[in-house]
């Protein structure tokens, strides 16, 4: 069990005001329970969206919809196990009003069940599974990131409309590369010679370089968050793939992380993003310049997602004027986002996954030299995922 | 199709190397001294981190590997001292939680040094490319952990089997009460093996940072892989571990790359594609199962 | 000496060999009901090899061992034990953590013909008076009632020794392997060993491997000589005392 | 040492701690903090396999590494029935612990042949291959282990409902430590224990040492499976860490904490590593750092244990 981080401003007042109020209409506080990966291969991610995340707080100074809010910070180590007792805790001992940040689908189909049971809002600041968006929907989860296929969608339209003959697919085995495989072949209608399973958290991919070089593809597409993708990228620039076959990544494969870790080897690498930290809008440029103040460092697409998820909360206790326990007034207020995204607008789907364009991105040098990505153009306009239809939620 | 084959046969060869790193100083701590240290995969956790703090200061490769090796000598000599020489005397049960302990300590310690989050350590820019050799590429950085390998592994049987720290070193391995009785000092004999050991740790931990990540826990997986290695080599035996970790790299690079397509051909793909990768993963410990079943001391048994 | 002895243990052809070097060569041997068989030979002659094998826990690698009318050839130990071939150990080798009391109940629980298997989880053992008072005659018969609540591990040598032979006794054994009884015991120590295997002697075979020549002559009703692995003379004592072959290559000249 | 008699004075502590047990759920619901009631099972559930695991270490005196391979194959069979529909506890558990106790049966016989170090290690390969296996098996869920369809039916009770979920498993634990107490003084009980002090003696007073130590070995691991049939329950997620190693090492831990070869050691133990986890976490950062040294402090000065220390380990001197 990680060790809790409290995330207090106004600790006295706060614990005084939640362990005395009584289930009275209006609340005089608010509990948000943020479970990510903060440490493994996948660390890079939870982090970007707990810093976002708080980052939106501050900016917020503390207060979601006028009431003080206390952000419970829990470790889940990647691990499905370790994610379900915090889960349980957040749930049966702290008694949370929202819940967010979780970053692998494995680990949010993991714990899901238990938190709509209990009535609890989940808003996803990225893990997107395809199964929430079709036959699983439920009013209590919402997804401010995309449905995990749609980026991957956006690359295989891209790779697509640019004639590419043969093309390998690399992604681990867990929910999330499965949508990445089945979201690619969706617009991605040409040879793919190979779909590659990797284990989840692998870092040596020796075995499977060796299987594409043998393959001869011209394009390879992989989809490996995090430090797994910082490997691959280094080790199959390292086996000289690169020099003849084009590197295609989803957003979240090739965003500051990555570039941060492997740098020149990414330079002329595609990739497809909701988001980009150039994007001109007043709320993305107080965002960007807060959080490169902030953390030393530029955001990434995981960050903004944080920022978003708590504008949301933010935006929906307002508008229902802290009466937490009214939920289905709760969920029509969620459901209206009264809040200006990062990214520029999107609206909700009935299953309550964003409809948003998907822009392409190459990764070149900016101004001041440094290697970072540059918006390209539009791949997608208010693009839905592929799963709406079989929701049962109107 | 042979670039294929020969390209796997090396990622085994250089798999198998890094893991005779481990298993030759775990061979010798347990031949010697009968103890069975859970720890040795911290050391390597150590290694690598120190390498990675070392690199960035000095930002050369080879002074981090260096530093990192001396350092992790120096911290395994000083565990040997002030604890694991307690342990000697104690059973198996009381070694493997003692140790176990030390896996906890060590993970929370690096944690608490590092963060939480995999620490940098890149290979060296020179290596960064592929080697071409009349058209067969593989990348430089493996295979200079290749020739790294196989240099100390001669270095080590060199020095084993012809100097005469190494005649100690096999004596206390066969009977550790005799070479006492010949008055060789084996508690300092055996620190020294402690801290070489340590060293070799180290020495795999810098060289795998840049190819796996360096982070909190790494050290627990290839912990297993080297006790399956100098069991199937034969407890106490150089000779043990450096045949045990060839076989079991390269048993297990090809088992996972060939397995499944192998399986194909003659049961249905869906199945082959299930059952290819349970079966190439469980490979060498049906190995080191098989071999106990047979010769239960091993291979190269030291204590004849 | 009675006349109408038949044989219990018969050994023929023995040998055992460790690499190059041969511990039993062709050693043949054949003990007869009710005697006391005693062993002899210089140190490394192959004694406690042919125990190890005749106990079951070497297997021979040529020869046959037959016992009381049944091949030994696979059977493991507890099973010879149960046909009645019970060894004692050179080197003590005891429950030292057990009370005495424990130790020789041990053995007699071990007797499944008589108290049946030990798989039972339920019943608590302390409700098996029957055993424990066996037990005890047993303690009295190597005199060591008095210590029966001690651990094993704080006796003294001689009384480990004794508590040695009440527990082989106690598994009742057709023919009981004494491994050097009086190994590393004072003179009165073994004064009171020897009474005890005389008593015992009269009830139950013997075979007597020792060094204490003294003890040997008093107590054996025949010697085999064992050198090198083979079996060179069996017979009584006199005879083996004057049999210049022995003395030649064991007992060096006496006189 | 001797053989393991609990004095009057050790069952009256364990009554003590039975009867407080029973009041806990309603001293919980009293101070509003649900959570804690199947934080509780949790411990127990744990004290169940950790006892299982002194069975067959503290009395068969047989180092496995691999215990762990049981207790999480009894959370994937209950799983899995759960999924093709058997849900009634009646038949799965049952069924599972024979699944659990024929695995133990495999795998003991062979690893029994083996001796002193090469007996721990080929346990933990034992084990090793169980978790790939079940790690690769799409149908179990692979890396992300298997969530529980839904609780099982234990006759007409619900144990969808925490206390009475907390109630069945204390009842269970209650039993096997009963049981376990019989077992140590029955004759099966003093034949594994002399096995563990001198097994050639044994063998040489006519003991067929080798099937004694198997039959502790499979209690053991059904006794296991059972504890992982409950877990699977209370965390409503059959996941591959319950198969690692490391799982096999903290069961041990808490024997050594609680006191090896003592009925209640496994309880103890399991109480004190799980509580005190829950206790630190909130408070100490780094906490693994403190449990490690406490450890280390017990494995070198308190062989025998905390229980040891108090008294209730094995008969003092």
């Amino acid at each position: 069990m990680r060790p809790t981080k409290y995330l207090t401003l106004f600790a006295t007042l706060l614990l005084v005001g939640s362990s005395v109020q009584a289930a009275e209409a209006n609340r005089t506080s608010l509990k948000v329970g943020l479970l990510s990966t903060l440490s493994g291969p996948g660390a890079g991610l939870g982090v970007d969206i707990r810093d976002g995340f708080n980052l939106a707080v501050k900016h917020l100074n503390g207060r979601f919809g006028g009431l003080p809010a206390e952000v419970i910070v829990v470790d889940d180590q990647q691990k499905p196990e370790v994610a379900q007792q915090a889960v349980e805790k957040f749930l049966k001992k702290d008694k949370v009003d929202f819940m967010t940040g979780i970053v692998f689908s494995n680990i949010m189909l993991a714990v899901g069940p238990p938190i709509f049971d209990s009535k609890t809002f989940f808003i996803s600041a990225n893990a997107g599974p395809s199964q929430y968006a079709g036959e699983q929907c439920t009013p209590f989860f919402f997804n401010v990131a995309w449905q995990n296929d749609n980026l991957h969608e956006a690359v295989g339209q891209y790779v697509q409309n640019k004639g590419f003959k043969n093309v390998v697919l690399v992604a681990p085995n867990y929910p999330g590369g499965k949508d990445a495989m089945v979201g690619f072949k969706r617009f991605y209608t040409g040879r793919v010679s190979e779909e590659i399973y990797t284990k989840l958290g692998q870092l040596d991919y020796a075995a499977e370089l060796a299987q594409i070089r043998s393959l001869k593809p011209d394009a390879v597409f992989f989809f490996l968050p995090g430090g797994m993708g910082i490997n691959f990228i280094k080790q199959f620039v390292a086996a000289g793939l690169s020099a003849d076959s084009q590197l295609f990544a989803p957003g979240f494969s090739a965003d500051e992380d990555v570039i941060k870790a492997v740098g020149a080897p990414m330079l002329g690498m595609f990739n497809s993003s909701h988001w980009a930290h150039d994007m001109d809008n007043a709320e993305n440029k107080r965002f960007v310049a807060d959080f490169q103040k902030d953390f030393g460092r530029l955001p990434s697409l995981y960050a903004s997602q944080g920022y978003d998820a708590a504008l949301l909360i933010d935006a929906a206790v307002r508008d229902v004027k802290g009466k937490l326990d009214d939920k289905e007034a709760l969920r029509k207020a969620l459901e209206a986002k009264h809040f200006k995204s990062v990214r520029g607008d999107f609206k909700f789907n009935t299953n309550h996954y964003p409809v948003q364009n998907y822009y392409l991105r190459v990764i070149g040098r900016d101004a001041q030299g440094r290697v970072t990505n540059k918006t390209m153009g539009t791949v997608f306009t208010n693009h839905a995922d592929a799963y709406v239809a079989q929701c049962s939620m109107k | 199709m042979t670039q294929l084959i020969l390209e796997q046969a090396l990622n085994g060869l250089q798999f198998g190397l890094m893991l005779f790193l481990l298993a030759a100083g775990l061979t010798l701590v347990f031949g010697i001294m009968d103890m069975i240290n859970l720890a040795h995969g911290s050391l390597y956790m150590a290694g690598a981190y120190l390498a990675a703090a070392a690199t960035q200061a000095s930002n050369s490769f080879v002074v981090g590997i260096g530093a990192a090796m001396l350092a992790t000598a120096i911290l395994g000599a000083l565990l040997e001292i002030t604890l694991l020489r307690r342990l000697y005397a104690r059973n198996h049960l009381a070694q493997v939680l003692a140790t176990f302990a030390l896996i906890l300590i060590a993970n929370e310690a690096v944690r608490m040094i590092w963060g939480a989050q995999p620490v940098p350590l890149n290979a060296p820019d020179a290596l960064s490319g592929p080697v071409n050799i009349a058209g067969f590429f593989y990348p430089a950085y493996r295979l200079l952990i290749i020739g790294v390998g196989a240099l100390v592994a001669v270095l080590l049987y060199v020095l084993v089997t012809h100097t005469r720290l190494g005649m100690w070193v096999r004596a206390g391995a066969s009977n550790r009460e005799m070479t006492e009785a010949l008055g060789i000092n084996v508690r300092l004999l055996f620190t020294i093996v402690f801290a070489f050991g340590a060293a070799l740790c180290a020495l795999a931990g810098a060289m795998l940072g840049p190819l796996l990540a360096v982070q909190a826990g790494m050290g627990e997986s290839i912990l297993i892989l080297a006790f399956v290695v100098i069991v199937i080599g034969g407890i106490g035996s150089i000779r043990g571990a450096l045949v045990g970790s060839l076989l079991v790299g390269i048993v297990d690079t090809l088992g996972r790359a060939a397995l499944p397509s192998l399986l194909s051909l003659f049961l249905s793909p869906e199945v082959a594609s299930n059952f290819g990768p349970a079966l190439a993963s469980v490979l060498i410990y049906l190995l080191m199962a098989a071999i106990l079943f047979w010769r239960p001391e091993g291979l190269f048994p030291a204590r004849a | 000496m009675n006349e109408c002895r038949t044989t219990l243990l018969e050994v023929s052809d023995v040998s055992k060999h460790f690499g190059g070097i041969y511990a039993l060569n062709a050693a043949s041997l054949e003990i007869q009901t009710g005697e006391v068989h005693a062993l002899i030979g210089p140190n490394g002659a192959g004694k406690t090899t042919l125990i190890h094998v005749l106990s079951g826990t070497m297997l021979p690698d040529a020869g046959r061992v037959v016992f009381a009318g049944k091949d030994l050839v696979r059977r493991q130990m507890h099973e010879r034990v149960a046909l009645g071939l019970a060894r004692s150990y050179q080197i003590t080798n005891l429950f030292p953590r057990l009370t005495v009391l424990d130790n020789v109940t041990l053995a007699v629980q071990g007797r499944v013909r008589d108290w049946g298997s030990s798989f039972s989880f339920w019943r608590p053992f302390s409700v098996d008076s029957a055993i424990i008072s066996e037990a005890y005659d047993f303690l009295g018969q190597v005199a060591l009632t008095g210590v029966a609540g001690r651990r094993a591990g704080q006796l003294s040598h001689g009384e480990q020794r004794c508590l040695e032979v009440a527990l082989v006794l106690a598994t009742k054994p057709k023919l009981l392997l004494l491994d050097e009884p009086m190994a590393g015991m004072g003179p009165e120590e073994s004064a009171r060993m020897v009474e005890l295997i005389e008593s015992l002697a009269r009830r139950v075979t013997m075979l007597l491997v020792e060094h204490d020549m003294d003890a040997v002559f008093r107590l054996a009703d025949r010697i085999s000589v064992l050198v090198s692995g083979s079996v060179i003379a069996t017979g009584e004592p006199a005879a083996i005392r004057a049999d210049s072959e022995v003395r030649r290559a064991y007992l060096g000249d006496i006189e | 040492m001797g053989l393991y008699e609990s004095s009057k004075r050790r069952r009256v502590a364990a009554a003590i701690t039975l009867a407080s047990l029973l009041a806990l759920p309603w001293l919980i619901t009293a101070l509003d903090q649900g959570f804690y009631i199947s934080f509780a099972s949790r411990v127990l559930i744990f004290a169940l396999a950790a006892t299982s695991l002194n069975l067959v270490i503290g009395f068969g005196g047989m180092i496995s590494f691999g215990h762990a391979a049981f207790f999480g194959t009894g959370a994937y069979c209950v799983a899995v029935l759960a999924e093709s529909g058997i849900v009634s506890a009646a038949l799965a558990w049952p069924l599972t612990m024979a699944l659990t106790a024929l695995l133990a049966l495999l795998i003991g016989a062979i690893s029994l042949r083996t001796r002193g170090v090469y007996f721990i290690m080929i346990t933990l390969a034992f084990a090793q291959m169980v978790f790939y296996l079940v790690v690769s098996l799409k149908a179990w869920g692979g890396d992300d282990g298997l969530s529980l369809v839904r609780r099982s039916i234990f006759g007409g009770l619900d144990l969808k409902d925490d206390t009475t979920f907390y109630f069945v498993v204390l009842a269970i634990l209650a039993l096997v430590l009963v049981a376990l107490d019989r077992l140590a003084h029955s004759r099966f009980g003093r034949v594994i224990q002399s096995i563990r002090e001198n097994e050639t003696r044994m063998e040489a007073l006519g003991y067929p040492v080798f099937a004694y130590k198997l039959v502790c070995f499979v209690i053991g691991g059904a006794l296991a499976g059972l504890a992982g049939a409950l877990l699977v329950n209370q965390s409503g997620l059959a996941s591959p860490n319950l198969l690692h190693w490391m799982q096999s090492g903290t069961l041990m831990v808490m024997i050594v904490l609680g006191g090896v070869g003592s009925v209640y050691g496994g309880v103890v133990g399991a109480v004190l590593l799980l509580l005190g986890e829950e206790i630190l976490a909130e408070w100490v950062p780094h906490w693994p750092i403190g449990l490690g040294v406490l450890l280390l402090a017990v494995v070198l000065w308190a062989p025998l244990g905390i229980a040891g220390l108090f008294g209730w380990g094995r008969s003092r001197e």
